[in-house]
């Protein structure tokens, strides 16, 4: 992988990704946040592109940055003005000096591992149908048991959101 | 001389028959407390008859061991209990002192302690101190010995402790027990000590070992050492002699029979039991001369001030078993025991006589007596026989005994001879002071004796003056066993293993008469002081006001003990220490490891805020610290 | 038979509970009765046990969980040498006694009960157990019953004491749980009679440590300073049959598992602390006497005394001979007898006057001579008076040791004339003196159950002290053994 | 230049400490949740690296599991903000630091 | 291909309790009585325990959906342990429901979900089958903390979802690593390629340990994730907090034993890790006794004491060193640890429902005088103290002493000293509780009700179970060294 315009894209995008999520860290207005985080995952999505994952890129923007923020900005709406704050708590220095170390710690490790890289690889054509076949052969037992599990995150939500009493 | 040889059984009968006594007074005849005394009576009358037999046989054996096995009373590997009865010279004499006094005081009791709550009580204690004195002069082996020797403690603490309702009484018993007792743990050391050398507790045995040499001079001699330091606390020499005159409280006859004739004595009995080994090393023997000839005079000072008539007797005790050791330590085994035989009589014969007196004064003090001669007329002139004999008049019991001392110490060491002079005439003069003060002069005593009762002075009856009659007899005549008979001597030497020496008695006319001059110097003075109406020195010149003091306060020896030594130094001091380091150092430790973990859970409980995010960086603290642990562990 | 004898109790204590609650009242007689069962039973032991004949007798084996694959082999495993046999005999004895002193319980009586007979049970299979998980489950036993009896019957800082006790006892036998299964890791078995043939001298751990850890629970137990501040606060504020079965019995059980496990299974671990042992042996000795000097409740004077005595065990069982360790197994059994009666005297007293403070008291003589003759008696036994059953022990100690260690044996001669100055100041203080008007009016009444235990354990201290070749012959050959490793 | 997988590791753990930061200092919950978010995303991404860059057994594997992540996000986020409305109900706020009911 | 056959037969265990929390769901929405749900759920359990014995008993073992899920000895031990525990909850929350009006369908069809959940847990060999078993347990468990609705309720759920999210991207973390290192999702083939060359990847493999452990420790309730539990168990329903701190424990622990023990079984990467997880034993049990030592709320202090009861249980994981070839020493004491620890927990919950139920409170205070006032349950809970405690004649003597003896072949001593030590602590809280009850006098009014036949039920069996296998533990260990033949190596 050093095609330059490939290498540019990582770079753009990793900003872009990196930045926007510095970004939630900063705004003071939480629905700036969801914006942020909402951009942050179009980023993720552009290295999904560049590392030739188009299923999961797809996924990534339908799932994240659609539905999950959808559903972040839906419950904000649900609260009043007054709670939309985004401030930081008494955490804000001991959590940036914790984050930086298990990041570092993170980085580290995966730099000093002896990846073992494959030789001459074009990454993958297509996705979508490997996956596909993936989940219906070798997992598909996951595949059953996310299904259970949506369902229950399903009912779960609405039995807690209804009002019986 | 007279009768077939004493069998075994009939010795251990003279054991037994004061136990018996005491096993049925306990348990039976509690109710009956006349027949409880008869019985004692009877039970001591049967070993002192007995002890006879046994004095007879012995006489004809020479005085040497009659050799009865020993019987196993336990086994423990190496260590072998063995309980068998000595029988020589020694043990017939000791025997007959013991069981002779004791028949007479019992006696005496009968009348003396009538009436008391206590009756039956008395006589079992009576009954278990006779027995276990019997036990210690008969025990073969040390352990056995010193089995008895904690009984006769024993019997000596309940006795002294008699009239437990007075804490002066109860005090005493007590510290009886824990002085005597000091001197026992030397006992108990040396008999570890010689055990561990020998594998035998049996004295004649560990008798033949070390004279054999076989054993280590310093080894022995630490042996010695501790012996004699139960000796000096069971016969009151100095510095453990603090017990004895506080002892005084307890009854008079226990007075008269433990505190003078038999118990405190037997420290004298022991050293005399082993002498065999003592004289192998002089520095002991000197050691052992030192400690009597200091305790003579030592206490001879002090009794000189005392106006209890039962103190004036008890530091005289503790004077006149100095000059048994004295006489051991001089090397004069013969002599030792000449003078505890004698003393046993004249000295039990005070003590009877202070108990008559008392029955009729209602008091010790002599300050309130005075006159009683004329109302009491056979205890005077028992007491006063008692009193001479004591004094060393000739040809009086006490003469020859104290002469026999006196010519030993001058062939032994001369100070200690020139000390024992001094206390000669020491002795006349407070025996002779105490006898003017009780009998001279006109009655001083208040119309009512402490308690509220009305003095009632008359002499004593038949049951108390008969015994004092009785004693009277050997206090006079008592010299004569051994002067100019050597009767005495021949008893002894035969309880002395072949080839150990004792000192050979010459009579000499410049020590009888140099110790008759201070005898009669110190009753001259006495008389001076104290006969007819006089009370004493009425000026006291300046010099003599602190010695007084000093005499008075028992040279503050018994002060120093009680309120330096154990009260503040070892209970307050040490104790109080040792009671705060376990309060806060080992229980606090305790209690503090406690709290830290309580606090330590209240701390983390703190930290247990609720705050969400809290927990989550305490995850990934943990987290990152077992990656950078795990990490630096492994060093990839 | 030793099943029976571990078990007996149990069933009587079960039949307490399930007396109803209406006759609540005579559930003391069942228990009375069941405790005598198993008394009788523990005679019968006594007598019928062959002492000419070596090793474990009366051996039941039954295998209880077998997991051998993981090293985990639980046997059945009962059996009785010399040595157990008497500590059996003295726990069925003192059991009767703690039964009949607790006939004045007021309240609660079928729990009372139950518990003290289950306490009975576990010390009794700790007696018998010769498989070290069994011992160390029956060591455990004791805790419930003992946490309830202390804190529910107790008096005083009752709640602390029991939970300082409980605390202590679990601290100390973890440790040697550690240790049991260090040493099985390293034997391959649980069982005693195997272990006491083998030499074991290696393991994961120091084998001076792996020592270290087995004797962990019995210096707790002991107890030996400084781990014994449990005790005073657990005796002074028991009941008083609990103080009996806690003096008597159970510092027994620590150094019974001295002699059991720590020195018969390493011996030459053994000779190496043997010094370090004497050293605490007659630091207890003295520490524990002068803080008994210093006590003014009569219960914790007690207690402290045994500190002190316990102390002799020690120094009796470092010395690692054959008379130092029958000095020590003596000691035990001739204090269990003492103390125990020293206890029941106490709460006597207490019953009669309801305090404990000796400044309260004075001149009690008079007012309680059956108390005052049996308190003196048990006083002089336990300041080792010849004659009696405490000078047998301790001067077996001393000649025990003074060959191997003097110092500590005449450091333990000295704690002598202590236990005379603390018990005959305790008896001057309390019956001696004027008596107290206060007391003027108790009832010289003294009932059946509160005389018999006094009887019983009086004539057994006045018989041992005489003649004590019956109880020496039979621990010999529990003793000798051991003695044998060396 | 060659882009490594190392990059792309790197990328992931950036964001996933900027993830943990988000979720350990914001106070209002939704915020904690878009912090997790975030450091599932970087997993994903780093998952989906591997897929791209390294050798396994089933090449696609990444992907799935990528995936299977995915789903699970959504619906733990349906049930967090199902959560934060009830709460937001009970108690007028979703304000983390005001949670401490339950303490100590 | 996949063999739908016999892969389904060899998940009937599991596809029982699915089928019943299926059908409780929708004859929830029918017109009938609400009492059948329970019998509905309790046939599921039954019927999957019935079926895992059979299956066990027919020695019928094997892989099954390509290589995801396997069932063997291991994974039927906890499939039954899981069910067992699960009917135990079911029943004490029948009249819990009652009171607090929770709606029986949801919370049944929740809990039998979650039970799935747990037994998959206990079953897959494959890092995504694990993961999203992992989810599917949580997030049923994240509702049902949350299922009273109130406000400690939902604060409680929403800190265990948090947490929990937090964890399993902790989770992933280390899975991810251990995939790109590896190439592989399936334990097996991980372990080899670990046991191949270590060498090239140990970096990345550490980790993934340290971020397995880490955030495995979620589920487990053990440092460094083990802050959520004495909140959430006070929070939660307390017949969930029940199933938390046994299910959830139990299946967290056969997760990570079978993840441990597979993959991390090479030697020389066991050396390293059996320390780290010493560690968090050490650490977990000491915290989780220090910080009981002042709770006042009972659930609190079960919740520390989950804590430290996780320490005691993590000793026996990081025994892996001792095995006789035949099982896995360390494995088995896990196992039986954790089955002893089923009876003795829920016993202890079980009957503070009982007692809480009717005098409407979990203040430690408010426990006086039960000991006379209310006997029976008082003593069921003393005797699952006095087993949590670990002293005899109960399973949690023998538990204790099988997982500590498995440390000691170990050589694992200073753990050993470090958990013996800690019984000594945790001794102090029990008692506590017990004194509370017997030695003090209470008016704490007792409210009449209608005797709770299952919860009645519930108690006796655990309390019972408790005292049986105190006297008899074999059969305990038996099953659990059974299972534990699956790391014979």
């Amino acid at each position: 992988m050093d095609e330059l315009g490939v290498v540019i894209a990582f770079w753009i995008l990793t900003v872009v990704t990196l930045g926007s999520a510095l970004l939630i860290v900063l705004t003071r207005n939480i629905f700036h946040a969801v914006l942020s985080l909402i951009v942050s995952f179009l980023g993720i999505a552009g290295l999904y592109i560049i590392l030739s994952a188009d299923f999961i890129a797809v996924a990534q923007v339908l799932v994240y940055a659609g539905a999950v923020s959808v559903l972040m900005v839906f419950a904000l709406m649900l609260t009043p003005r007054e709670a939309r704050d985004n401030a930081g708590n008494y955490l804000q220095l001991p959590g940036l000096a914790l984050a930086t170390v298990v990041g570092a710690l993170v980085a580290v490790a995966a730099v000093t591992t002896d990846w073992q890289e494959l030789e001459d690889d074009e990454g993958f054509d297509a996705t979508s149908q490997l996956i596909g076949e993936a989940l219906i052969d070798k997992w598909v037992l996951p595949f059953e048991v996310a299904a259970v599990l949506l369902l229950v995150a399903m009912i779960g939500a609405i039995m807690l959101v209804r009002e019986d009493r | 001389m007279y009768l077939s040889d004493i069998p075994e059984e009939a010795v251990w009968a003279i054991l037994a028959a004061p136990f018996v006594a005491l096993a049925l007074n306990a348990l039976i005849t509690r109710r009956w407390p006349l027949l409880s005394g008869l019985l004692t009576v009877l039970a001591i009358a049967v070993s002192f008859a007995l002890s006879l037999w046994a004095l007879d046989t012995s006489w004809d054996r020479d005085g040497v061991d009659l050799g009865f096995e020993s019987h196993e009373l336990f086994a423990i590997g190496p260590l072998v209990v063995n309980v068998g009865a000595t029988v020589d010279g020694l043990t017939a004499i000791m025997l007959v002192v013991v069981s002779g006094v004791s028949l007479l005081v019992q006696i005496y009791s009968l009348a003396y302690m009538k009436g008391d709550d206590g009756f039956s009580r008395y006589f079992a204690f009576m009954s278990l101190f006779t027995a276990s004195m019997i036990g210690l002069v008969l025990a073969d082996s040390l352990i056995v010995l010193y089995a008895f020797w904690e009984l006769v403690g024993l019997s000596s603490f309940l006795l002294i402790g008699f009239w437990f309702q007075r804490p002066a009484a109860a005090a005493a018993a007590k510290k009886a027990f824990l002085v005597t007792r000091l001197g026992d743990l030397g006992f108990l050391a040396a008999i570890l000590l010689i055990w561990s050398e020998t594998e035998t507790f049996d004295i004649a045995e560990i008798t033949t070992i070390a004279l054999a040499g076989s054993i280590a001079t310093g080894t022995l001699a630490m042996f010695l050492l501790g012996i004699f330091a139960g000796a000096v606390g069971k016969s009151a020499q100095f510095p453990l002699h603090v017990w004895l005159p506080d002892a005084m409280e307890g009854p008079t006859p226990v007075s008269a029979l433990i505190h003078a004739a038999t118990m405190v004595v037997a420290g004298v009995y022991l050293v005399a039991r082993l002498f065999p080994i003592f004289q192998t090393d002089d520095n002991i023997m000197a050691v052992v001369a030192g400690i009597g000839g200091f305790t003579a005079l030592f206490a001879a000072t002090i009794a000189l001030v005392q106006t209890d008539i039962k103190r004036v007797l008890a530091y005289s005790t503790i004077s006149q078993i100095g000059y048994m050791m004295l006489a051991l330590g001089s090397g004069a085994f013969v002599a030792a025991i000449f003078h505890l035989f004698t003393h046993a009589f004249f000295k039990a014969l005070l003590f009877l006589g202070a108990g008559s007196v008392n029955h009729a004064a209602g008091t010790f003090d002599m300050r309130e007596m005075g006159g009683l001669r004329r109302i009491m007329p056979i205890t005077y002139v028992t007491f006063v026989i008692g009193g001479l004999s004591l004094a060393g008049m000739v040809p009086l019991a006490g003469f020859f005994s104290k002469d026999e001392i006196l010519g030993a110490a001058y062939d032994d060491n001369e100070i200690w001879f020139a000390v024992a002079l001094v206390t000669v005439g020491l002795t006349a003069f407070y025996t002779f002071r105490a006898i003017f003060m009780t009998f001279g002069g006109h009655y001083r005593g208040a119309a009512t004796a402490p308690g509220g009762h009305s003095a009632h002075l008359h002499e004593s009856p038949l049951l108390m003056t008969l015994p004092l009659i009785v004693l009277a007899v050997p206090a006079i005549i008592a010299g004569f066993i051994n002067f100019p008979s050597e009767d005495l001597k021949h008893l002894l030497e035969g309880a002395l293993p072949e080839g150990v020496e004792e000192h050979e008695f010459d009579f000499s006319w410049p020590i009888a008469g140099a110790s008759l001059a201070m005898a009669a110097g110190g009753i001259l003075v006495a008389w001076l002081l104290y006969g007819g109406q006089r009370v004493g020195l009425t000026t006291k010149p300046a010099f003599i006001r602190p010695v007084l003091t000093l005499l008075e306060n028992r040279y503050y020896i018994d002060r120093v003990y009680e309120d330096f030594l154990v009260g503040f130094l070892f209970y307050r001091v040490g104790g109080g220490a040792l009671e705060l380091f376990d309060r806060y150092v080992v229980d606090g430790a305790v209690n503090g490891t406690a709290w830290i973990a309580g606090q330590a859970g209240e701390w983390g409980r703190r930290v247990q805020s609720g705050q969400l995010q809290t927990y989550g960086a305490v995850a990934f603290t943990g987290l990152a610290v077992m990656l950078i642990v795990y990490v630096a562990a492994v060093n990839p | 038979m030793l099943s029976f004898i571990i078990f007996s109790p149990l069933a009587a204590a079960a039949a307490c509970l399930l007396v109803p609650r209406s006759r609540e009242s005579s559930v003391k007689w069942v228990a009375l009765l069941g405790s005598l069962v198993t008394f009788a039973a523990t005679v019968a032991l006594f007598i019928l046990f062959d002492k000419d004949e070596g090793g474990f007798q009366y051996t039941e084996r039954v295998t209880w969980i077998d997991s051998a694959a993981a090293g985990f082999e639980l046997q059945y495993l009962l059996g009785v040498d010399g040595l157990s046999v008497a500590l059996v005999v003295l726990t069925g004895l003192l059991t009767v006694v703690s039964v009949l002193v607790s006939f004045a319980i007021g309240f609660r009586q079928r729990e009372y009960f139950f518990w003290l007979l289950v306490l009975e049970a576990g010390v009794l299979g700790v007696f018998c157990a010769l498989d070290l998980i069994l011992f160390f489950l029956f060591w455990e036993v004791e805790l419930v019953p003992m946490y309830m009896l202390i804190s529910i019957w107790g008096t005083g800082r009752k709640e602390y004491s029991a939970l300082k006790f409980v605390l202590y006892t679990i601290a100390g036998s973890g440790f040697m749980l550690a240790g049991f299964l260090i040493l099985g890791f390293e034997a391959g078995t649980f069982d005693m009679t195997a272990l006491r043939d083998m030499e074991i001298s290696d393991a994961i751990i120091p084998m001076n440590a792996l020592f270290a850890l087995l004797i962990a629970a019995f210096v707790v137990k002991l107890p030996v300073f400084p781990f014994h501040t449990w005790l005073p606060d657990a005796h002074t504020d028991a009941p008083t049959a609990v103080s009996v079965m806690l003096a008597g019995i159970l510092l027994k059980m620590g150094g019974y598992g001295i002699l059991r496990i720590c020195i018969t299974i390493l011996p030459e671990q053994a000779d190496d602390w043997a010094l370090l042992l004497a050293i605490f042996g007659a630091i207890n000795v003295i520490y524990g006497a002068i803080l008994t000097l210093r006590q003014v409740d009569l219960k914790r004077l007690v207690a402290y005394s045994s500190v002190s005595h316990m102390g002799y065990v020690l120094i009796g069982a470092a010395a690692l001979g054959e008379v130092g360790l029958m000095g020590a197994s003596l000691q035990m059994v001739m204090h269990g007898l003492i103390t125990g009666l020293l206890f029941v005297m106490v709460g006597l007293v207490y019953e009669r006057t309801h305090t404990r403070q000796i400044s309260e008291m004075r001149g009690l003589a008079p007012s309680m001579p059956f108390v005052a003759t049996a308190m003196v008696f048990a006083g002089l036994a336990s300041l080792g008076l010849p004659g009696l059953a405490g000078f047998i022990a301790e001067f077996t100690v001393f000649i025990g040791s003074f060959e191997r260690f003097e110092a500590p044996a005449l450091i333990g001669v000295f704690g002598v004339l202590l236990a005379a100055g603390y018990i005959l100041w305790m008896i001057q203080r309390v019956f001696f003196g004027p008596a107290d008007e206060k007391w003027a009016g108790l009832s010289l009444r003294v009932h059946w159950w509160e005389q018999t235990p006094v009887f019983m354990l009086g004539g057994l201290i006045l018989l041992l002290g005489v003649y004590p070749t019956w109880l020496i012959d039979v621990m010999e050959q529990g003793v000798v053994p051991i003695s044998e490793r060396f | 230049m060659e882009l490594t997988v190392e990059y792309f590791l790197t990328v992931g753990a950036v964001l996933f400490a900027i993830g943990l930061y988000v979720a350990l200092s914001k106070r209002n919950a939704i915020g904690v949740l878009m912090g997790v978010e975030l450091m599932l995303n970087s997993v994903n991404l780093t998952f989906v690296s591997f897929a791209r860059f390294t050798p396994s057994e089933e090449q696609i594997a990444g992907h799935v599991f990528a995936l299977f992540v995915i789903t699970v996000a959504a619906a733990e986020a349906a049930v967090a903000l199902a959560l934060a409305v009830v709460i937001y109900r009970l108690r007028r706020t979703v304000n983390v630091d005001e949670l401490n009911l339950l303490r100590w | 291909m996949i063999d739908w056959s016999e892969s389904l037969q060899h998940m009937a265990p599991i596809l029982a309790v699915a089928i019943a929390a299926g059908v409780v769901l929708i004859a929830d929405l029918l017109p009938i009585p609400k009492k059948w749900l329970w019998v509905i759920a309790l046939i599921g359990l039954a019927g999957s325990i019935a079926y895992s014995i059979w299956l066990l008993a027919d020695d019928e073992q094997g892989s099954a959906f390509a290589d995801t899920l396997v069932l063997d000895n291991f994974s039927a031990f906890f499939q039954i342990l899981v069910a067992g525990a699960t009917a135990i909850v079911v029943l004490a929350s029948v009249g819990y429901t009652e009171r607090f009006r929770v709606r029986e369908g949801e919370y049944l069809g929740l809990i039998l979900v979650a039970a799935c959940g747990m037994m998959l847990m206990a079953s897959t060999t494959d890092l995504i089958a694990i993961y999203i078993s992992l989810e599917l347990t949580s997030v049923s468990l994240y509702i049902l903390a949350a299922v009273m609705k109130d406000a400690r309720s939902t604060e409680a759920g929403l800190k265990y979802l948090l947490l929990g999210a937090v964890s399993s991207s902790v989770v992933l973390y280390g899975m991810a690593f251990l995939f790109g290192a590896t190439g592989s999702t399936n334990l097996n083939g991980i372990g080899e390629a670990i046991g191949e060359r270590y060498d090239d990847i140990e970096v990345a493999v550490i980790v993934g340990i340290v971020f397995l452990a880490g955030g495995f420790a979620f589920k487990l309730a053990t440092i460094p994730f083990q802050m959520w539990t004495p909140d959430v168990y006070e929070g939660a329903p307390t017949p969930i907090a029940a199933f938390l701190s046994v299910g959830s424990k139990a299946a967290g622990f056969a997760m990570l034993l079978r993840v441990f023990y597979t993959c991390f079984a090479d030697a020389e990467v066991a050396d390293d890790w059996e320390v780290l997880i010493g560690g968090m034993a050490a650490i977990s049990m000491t915290i989780g006794n220090l910080l009981a030592l002042r709770q006042t709320n009972l659930k609190r202090l079960l919740g520390y004491s989950s804590i430290a009861q996780a320490g005691n249980i993590l000793v026996g994981v990081a025994a892996i060193s001792a095995g006789n070839g035949e099982f896995s020493i360390g494995a088995a004491g896990t196992m039986f640890f954790l089955a002893s620890y089923a009876f003795t927990n829920l016993g202890a919950f079980i009957a503070i429902i009982a007692i809480s139920n009717r005098i409407g409170s979990y203040e430690i205070a408010d426990y006086a005088g039960l000991g006379r006032r209310w006997p029976l349950p008082a003593a069921a809970l003393t005797l699952c103290l006095v087993s949590l405690t670990g002293l005899p004649v109960t399973v949690g003597f023998w538990a204790k002493i099988y997982i500590f003896n498995a440390a000691a072949q170990a050589d694992l001593w200073w753990l050993v000293l470090i958990a013996v030590a800690n019984t000594a602590i945790s001794a102090f809280y029990y008692l506590g509780v017990i004194a509370q009850m017997y030695l003090r006098d209470g008016d704490q009014p007792i409210e009449r009700r209608p005797f709770d036949i299952p919860l009645s039920f519930s108690v006796a069996a655990t309390a019972l179970g408790v005292l049986v296998f105190g006297v008899m533990p074999i059969p305990l260990i038996e099953a659990a060294e059974h299972a534990a033949q699956v790391f014979a190596a």
